[in-house]
């Protein structure tokens, strides 16, 4: 794999450090997918996600009950620590109960030391996005361009500057290129033999998310074209791979399907940036088009407008699912959801009636509570699955 | 401080102290009754959630029920209406159907015994075997994203199992300082399309069209309904305490669920008159009133008997946050969906909102320790418990003890140790003596 | 007679069992017991049972290892899972298995099979020890009854006393509390071997219930437990011979398939 | 005539009794629980009056304790386990704000004000992970007694991560790595670490203060108590008979009402 990308993995935290040195300017940290990257790139900002890590809780222990992710908890405690401390900024959408209630927790545990105007603080800050839990409808696009119109705003007075229609038009360029790659990526992924495996192909996504996209693009371009010659095989039963979150910790997954014979070939994940698929429009107003583009996203906490006449539920998770499965040649799907992930414990039994009933394609449940521990007690089911379906 | 062991009362069911709660469970049976009713000639029957505007069902002759209700119902009901013990709560037997098809066990443990309920009723196509004949099988679902994730999805996914049409209502988040604000004008819109959007479903579901003097009219009721139940708010913070939360929770139906009815203001205005009087004759819910209790978050519906359990030590619970409301604004006949979609929009949802909430209903209530429910499967209410305790202790000096276990779920509830929490804490809040 | 050798050892918790196959028929097989400190290694066991049999350690064609501890054994050539163990060993007695249920020590497993015999579904009980053989072997120790006796015992109960707590340590404080108030040993028997039953059958329904069902592991030795699980599913439920080598069994037969197809 | 009262604590594993006499501690017991609650609490009474030469009827007042308080026939008062762990520290560490109380089936954290009335506390149980019943188990599974746990711990120069805490399965997980030939000691290392950090998540529920106590029977086991100091940074105070404190704290009260 390309060296850049693992060092970055390696250590993330001091990959933003340097990068912030030398160019000199922001970094903002952000929490999920919904977050709208182009607007944070076009304020000459890098953003980076955060991320948990395999180290019990410290801090964040205090003050969360037991009964939540350990995923999101895991974040905050490593901010409450301090590791996170050379971010100029958090940006948190409410993407499910527990992310939106950091926004307060963060505020709170975080320590701010930032520069103050008129006794207010300014950086770092924690700036929040009320993401509409419908993706369709008739208002929706109404609706979130003004909550993102408050949140460029926002932004504009804590880093002081404009952000133009020209800067959010450059970031569109730099993100699209992004999505363009990436889709390619899919694409190679469907092929058979594999050109390249599943933990390969996280490591991009990883990467992706933490370092600057003109320089992942650059990076990837290089890779995909060697890629496409087609000189490498990853071979195994083909898994997708359905999952609360895979960072550092969950990725563990990756090597343990693969150690039993597996090769994930197409995901459906949190913390990832499989939800993109399309580029964002490029004639018209973009904040309008930034919108459209995140309302897109059709992940498991997000609902849709629906008409009793024509379709009367939200079926897009399905189909997701099932293009997911169908277009990878997938022989077997793993759910792995964390405990307390409400969103996707609750789709789980629907979306796995459908995988069997409609494609006879066997299905593994794992529950695990974000640690690595967890991850070895569910080695065997793994085992045992893959065998199951390699023979 | 002493806990004789002949005082441990039994606390499977609540004593109710006042008399309007006793006629709660006839209101719900008639509604029941309707229902099934209804549905034999055709009306259209809806399954919907707490937080929505049932104002809207009511002015477009849909017959509402809610599935939160009825996992409620299933947790003090056996199968077949017994009282053998050795026969399961009808809400556990749910739950289980729930979990056996995958259904995580930390899920809200409404969403279990409902989704439960309909995967029984589909397998055995009886849709009668549950408590109170069951809910008549729905030609709509509708929910709202207010409050928790869980309805959106678990609504969703009984939609899909039962092949209905399904609506959202999506509520912008509101994430601000203090209890109460104006909210921003997009925001407004935006849920006032979500009204008109969810009519024009509840229109082409059922043929019905919407008409907004009817709306009014339903809203006046339910603005009229709202102000007796401000009186009985303020009633209800008077020394002794004439009414306890077993009743409050008792008595939230017909407000929850029947918003914009006669009905629903009658019983409040009796409920009202009931009120008045005992506090003017200084009756209290106990002889020796000693400290004041606050309930925070969900009641255990399979032991109401709970709210008993400190008046051997001379306690009370006096106020439950969940389910009451807030004053409303002013009518507003000309444009009544941006009224609800006005009013609806008031309250904060991010948790410093919830907190300072909390210590406001302490002052007002004059309470002097609080239980705060962990009910660890409803993630809305349990995130903030900790801050809650931390903020009582550091603002008000009030302790608080936590309880662990399920709404409607009584596997997850370990009697020895709740009760261990409970003594402790009454032998704690004994010690202080009473709030000054 | 003639034939192909084929090996399967199972690394279990509680105990490490072997199967030795010719040409597709049992030859031998043995038990170990884990926390038998005299208990000989698998690969002495083995020996041993190839030599009583006359046969040298070079004809064995493939040996296949499976269990927990499957990746300790380095003479095997390939390991399998518990899961496909189980149900090929259970399907070799008995074609007409469609699902099967293995009650190990410490884990508890449920497969859907095909009419071909393959797994195509699975589930397995969570990392707590209640409803597992570890804790029959825990409540055994309390009443002192053997682990062989107690299903037996159980029923010849003459009721059934109520096991409430879901942790084994607590459950054993309970049964204990039930021996001094004076209770029927047997029927504190049947009290435990319905609690462990009853998580048991989560799984069973869990995976769809479709006959004919096989039970397997050692827990299946239990009769209390068979009965139980049968009342609960109104059907009844089938044990091989020698249930408790299923899995070895299965990994031998697997052998064979992988020395064709390695 | 003397003023003479007592405490009985009925714990899930050990029952004890403290009798005092002018405010001086004369008589103690402490032996198994059995099955039978109302006998156990007779025998541990019988035992602490021998001492001392006298019956049920010499004593003015008994408060009971414990998870088996309320079964003790001859009480005249019950009061929880939480309020006598409270006071009886207080009595013997008036300085101490946070209690630890670490028993055979559960954990508390308790944390008590400057007249030892305890203001806030966490419990686990439901579980048997990581208490005394825990650490019973491992201790028959390395064939060692409970009292050798802790100090065989301190002479291990590291330790391994056991993997389960479920107390059945740690307790086979214990007994394949002693086969596997890795010392008792860094195994006990391991077990003693991991219930270190249980508590600890118990401790952070309550606030740690740090004029800090440990009470209970696992009190006892240097092993534990060490690894919960070096996680706090903190020393812990413990009472030369940490188990009777609860007893200690029941006859306390015992005193003020009798
Ligand atoms: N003779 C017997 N009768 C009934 N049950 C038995 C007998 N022997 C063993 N068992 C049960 O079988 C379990 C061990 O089963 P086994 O399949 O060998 O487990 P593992 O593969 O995990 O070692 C024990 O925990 C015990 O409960
Ligand atoms: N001398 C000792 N050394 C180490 N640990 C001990 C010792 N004595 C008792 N223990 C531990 O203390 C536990 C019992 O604690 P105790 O406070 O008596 O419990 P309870 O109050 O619940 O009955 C035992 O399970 C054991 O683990
Ligand atoms: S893993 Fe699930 S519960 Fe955790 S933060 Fe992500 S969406 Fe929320
Ligand atoms: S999680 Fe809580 S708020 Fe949501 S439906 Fe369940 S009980 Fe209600
Ligand atoms: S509840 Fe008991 S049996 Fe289950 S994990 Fe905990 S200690 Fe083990």
């Amino acid at each position: 794999m390309i060296e850049e990308f693992e060092k970055t993995i390696q250590d993330r935290h001091q990959a933003a450090m340097q990068w912030k040195e030398a160019n000199q300017k922001k970094v903002f940290g952000y929490l999920c997918c919904l977050t709208p990257e182009t607007i944070l790139h076009a304020a000459d900002v890098l953003p980076v996600r955060i991320f948990g890590s395999p180290e019990k809780l410290q801090v964040a222990d205090e003050h969360l009950v037991p009964y939540g992710c350990r995923y999101a908890a895991s974040c905050l405690d490593l901010a409450a620590r301090g590791v996170y401390d050379y971010l100029d900024g958090v940006v948190i959408p409410n993407s499910c109960d527990l992310i939106s209630k950091l926004e307060y927790w963060w505020k709170e545990l975080v320590p701010r030391k930032g520069p103050t105007l008129a006794g207010v603080e300014l950086c770092p800050y924690v700036l929040y996005i009320a993401y509409p839990e419908k993706r369709t409808g008739r208002k929706v696009l109404d609706y979130y361009k003004h909550e993102l119109r408050e949140f460029k705003q926002a932004l504009e007075r804590g880093l002081r500057r404009e952000i133009t229609d020209e800067d959010l038009s450059r970031a569109i360029a730099v993100y699209n290129e992004h999505y363009q790659l990436m889709g390619q990526l899919k694409e190679l992924r469907k092929r058979s033999p594999l050109p390249i495996s599943g933990s390969e192909a996280w490591q991009i996504e990883y990467a992706s998310q933490l370092m600057p996209k003109e320089q992942h693009n650059r990076l990837l371009k290089g890779q995909l074209d060697q890629l496409s010659q087609g000189t490498k095989a990853a071979s195994g039963v083909r898994i997708f791979l359905s999952a609360s979150a895979t960072d550092v910790v969950n990725a563990r997954l990756y090597q343990i399907i693969e150690k039993a014979g597996g090769q994930v070939v197409s995901e459906d994940i949190s913390c990832h940036t499989s939800y993109y698929g399309n580029t964002i429009q490029t004639n018209g107003d973009p904040l309008t088009a930034i919108a459209q583009h995140s309302l897109e996203i059709d992940c498991p906490r997000s609902t849709e407008t629906c008409s009793p006449a024509t379709y009367p539920y939200p079926t897009s998770r399905w189909d997701r699912t099932r293009s997911r499965l169908e277009g990878y040649n997938a022989q077997g799907a793993i759910f792995y959801i964390i405990n307390y992930c409400e969103c996707r414990a609750i789709e789980y039994p629907y979306l796995r009636d459908k995988i069997r009933e409609e494609l006879d394609i066997p299905v593994l449940l794992l529950q695990g509570d974000y640690s690595l521990e967890g991850l070895e007690q569910v080695r065997g089911r793994i085992e045992a699955f893959v065998e199951m379906i390699g023979g | 401080m002493s806990i004789q062991q002949e005082q441990r009362i039994k606390t499977s069911k609540s004593k109710k102290s006042i008399q309007t709660a006793t006629e709660t469970w006839a209101f719900i049976k008639e509604d029941y009754a309707n229902g099934h009713k209804g549905k034999a000639e055709g009306r259209p029957i809806a399954w919907s959630c707490a937080a929505m505007d049932k104002e809207l069902y009511h002015c477009m002759g849909v017959l509402p029920f809610f599935p939160e209700q009825f996992a409620a119902l299933s947790a003090v009901q056996r199968r077949g209406g017994t009282r053998d013990e050795s026969v399961e709560k009808e809400a556990v037997r749910f739950a289980r159907a729930a979990e056996q098809e995958d259904y995580a066990s930390y899920l809200c443990g409404y969403q279990r015994v409902a989704t439960g309920f309909v995967i029984e009723s589909l397998r055995t196509g009886d849709w009668h075997d549950a408590p109170l004949g069951g809910m008549p099988k729905p030609d709509m679902i509708v929910t709202t994203s207010c409050v928790c994730d869980v309805r959106v999805k678990w609504f969703e996914d009984m939609a899909q199992r039962l092949n209905v049409p399904y609506f959202c209502m999506d509520r912008p988040e509101r994430i601000f300082k203090g209890i109460l604000s104006t909210p921003k004008e997009h925001e407004v819109d935006y849920y006032a399309s979500q009204i008109e959007d969810c009519l024009t479903f509840i229109e082409e579901v059922t043929g019905t069209r919407y008409d907004p003097a009817r709306l009014n009219e339903c809203l006046d009721w339910a603005y009229k309904t709202n102000n007796v139940r401000q009186e009985i708010l303020q009633l209800r913070k008077a020394v002794p305490s004439p009414m306890g939360c077993a009743d409050g929770f008792g008595t939230m139906y017909p407000g929850m669920y029947q918003s914009g009815t006669k009905r629903c203001y009658d019983f409040y205005a009796k409920m009202r008159d009931e009120l008045r009087e005992r506090v003017e004759k200084g009756i209290g819910q106990i002889e020796n009133e000693r400290f004041r209790l606050l309930w925070y978050g969900l009641p255990t519906w399979y032991n109401m008997g709970i709210f008993n359990y400190f008046e051997k030590f001379g306690g009370v619970f006096v106020y439950e946050p969940a389910y009451n409301p807030d004053p409303w604004p002013p009518r507003r006949p000309e444009e009544p969906i941006r009224e609800i979609a006005h009013r609806f929009l008031l309250r904060g949802t991010g948790m410093g909102n919830v907190v300072d909430s909390i210590l406001h209903d302490c002052q007002e209530y004059k309470i002097s320790g609080a239980v705060l429910s962990y009910l660890i499967t409803c993630r809305p209410i349990v995130f903030p418990a900790v801050e809650i305790s931390a903020a009582l202790e550091k603002e008000l000096g009030i302790p608080s003890v936590n309880l662990e276990g399920d709404l409607v779920d009584e596997r997850l509830f370990s009697e020895g140790q709740v009760y261990t929490r409970l003594d402790a804490f009454a032998e704690q809040l004994l010690q202080r003596g009473p709030r000054a | 007679m003639e034939g192909k050798i084929c090996v399967g050892v199972d690394v279990g918790t509680h105990s490490t069992k072997v199967a030795i196959l010719r040409g597709g028929e049992i030859l031998a097989t043995r038990v170990m017991r884990a926390q038998d400190p005299e208990a000989e290694t698998p690969e002495a066991a083995l020996r041993a049972m190839l030599a009583e049999a006359g046969l040298s350690w070079k004809e064995v064609s493939f040996t296949v290892a499976t269990g927990v501890g499957r990746d300790t054994i380095p003479f095997a050539q390939r390991t399998r899972s518990e899961q496909l163990c189980h149900a090929r060993g259970a399907y070799y007695h008995f074609p007409q298995a469609r699902t099967v249920l293995d009650i190990g020590s410490e884990g508890v497993r449920a497969m859907r099979l095909n009419e071909k015999g393959e797994v195509r579904d699975f589930v397995c009980n969570s990392k707590c020890a209640a409803g597992t053989g570890a804790f029959l072997e825990v409540i055994s120790e309390v009443l002192e009854v053997s682990i062989g006796e107690m299903g037996e015992l159980a029923l010849r109960a003459p009721g059934r006393e109520m096991v409430s707590s879901y942790c084994t340590v607590f459950a054993e404080s309970e049964v204990i509390s039930l021996i001094h108030r004076g209770r029927s040993k047997w029927s504190i028997l049947a009290g435990v071997i319905q609690a462990v039953a009853e998580r048991s059958f989560e799984l069973l329904k869990k995976i769809g219930l479709r006959p004919q069902v096989v039970l397997t592991g050692g827990g299946s030795q239990n009769p209390g437990l068979k009965k139980a699980l049968e009342e609960m599913a109104g059907e009844e439920m089938w044990v091989p011979p020698e249930p408790q080598i299923i899995g070895a069994l299965g990994a031998a037969l697997w052998g064979e398939v992988l020395t064709i197809s390695p | 005539m003397d003023h003479i009262i007592a405490g009985i604590d009925i714990g899930s594993a050990t029952s004890k009794v403290v009798i005092l006499r002018e405010g001086g501690i004369v008589a103690s017991s402490l032996i198994r629980t059995g099955a039978d609650s109302a006998d156990t609490a007779h025998r541990a009474m019988a035992m602490a009056l021998k001492e001392i030469g006298l019956g049920l009827a010499d004593l003015h007042y008994i408060v009971a304790t414990g998870y088996g308080r309320i079964i003790v026939p001859f009480a005249h008062e019950i009061i929880t386990e939480i309020a006598c762990h409270a006071k009886g520290t207080h009595f013997v560490f008036p300085h101490v704000r946070t209690i630890l109380d670490m028993g055979g089936q559960d954990c508390k954290a308790i944390r008590i004000d400057e007249r030892g009335l305890h203001t806030s506390f966490a419990m686990n149980d439901k579980c048997a992970a990581g208490t005394g019943r825990f650490l019973e188990a491992m201790a028959r599974a390395l064939d060692l007694s409970i009292q050798e746990l802790g100090p065989l711990s301190l002479q291990a120069s590291e330790s391994v991560a056991v993997s389960s805490m479920c107390a059945v399965f740690a307790k086979s997980e214990v007994t394949a790595m002693a086969r596997r030939g890795i010392p008792q000691s860094t195994i006990l290392a391991g077990l003693h670490e991991a219930i270190a950090e249980r508590v600890h998540g118990l401790l952070k529920r309550v606030g740690i203060e740090p004029e800090f106590a440990i009470s209970g029977g696992i009190a006892k086991n240097v092993g534990v108590v060490r690894k919960l100091e070096e996680r706090l940074g903190l020393k812990a105070h413990i009472a030369p008979e940490p188990q009777i404190m609860g007893a200690l704290g029941a006859a306390l009260f015992a005193a003020e009402r009798g």
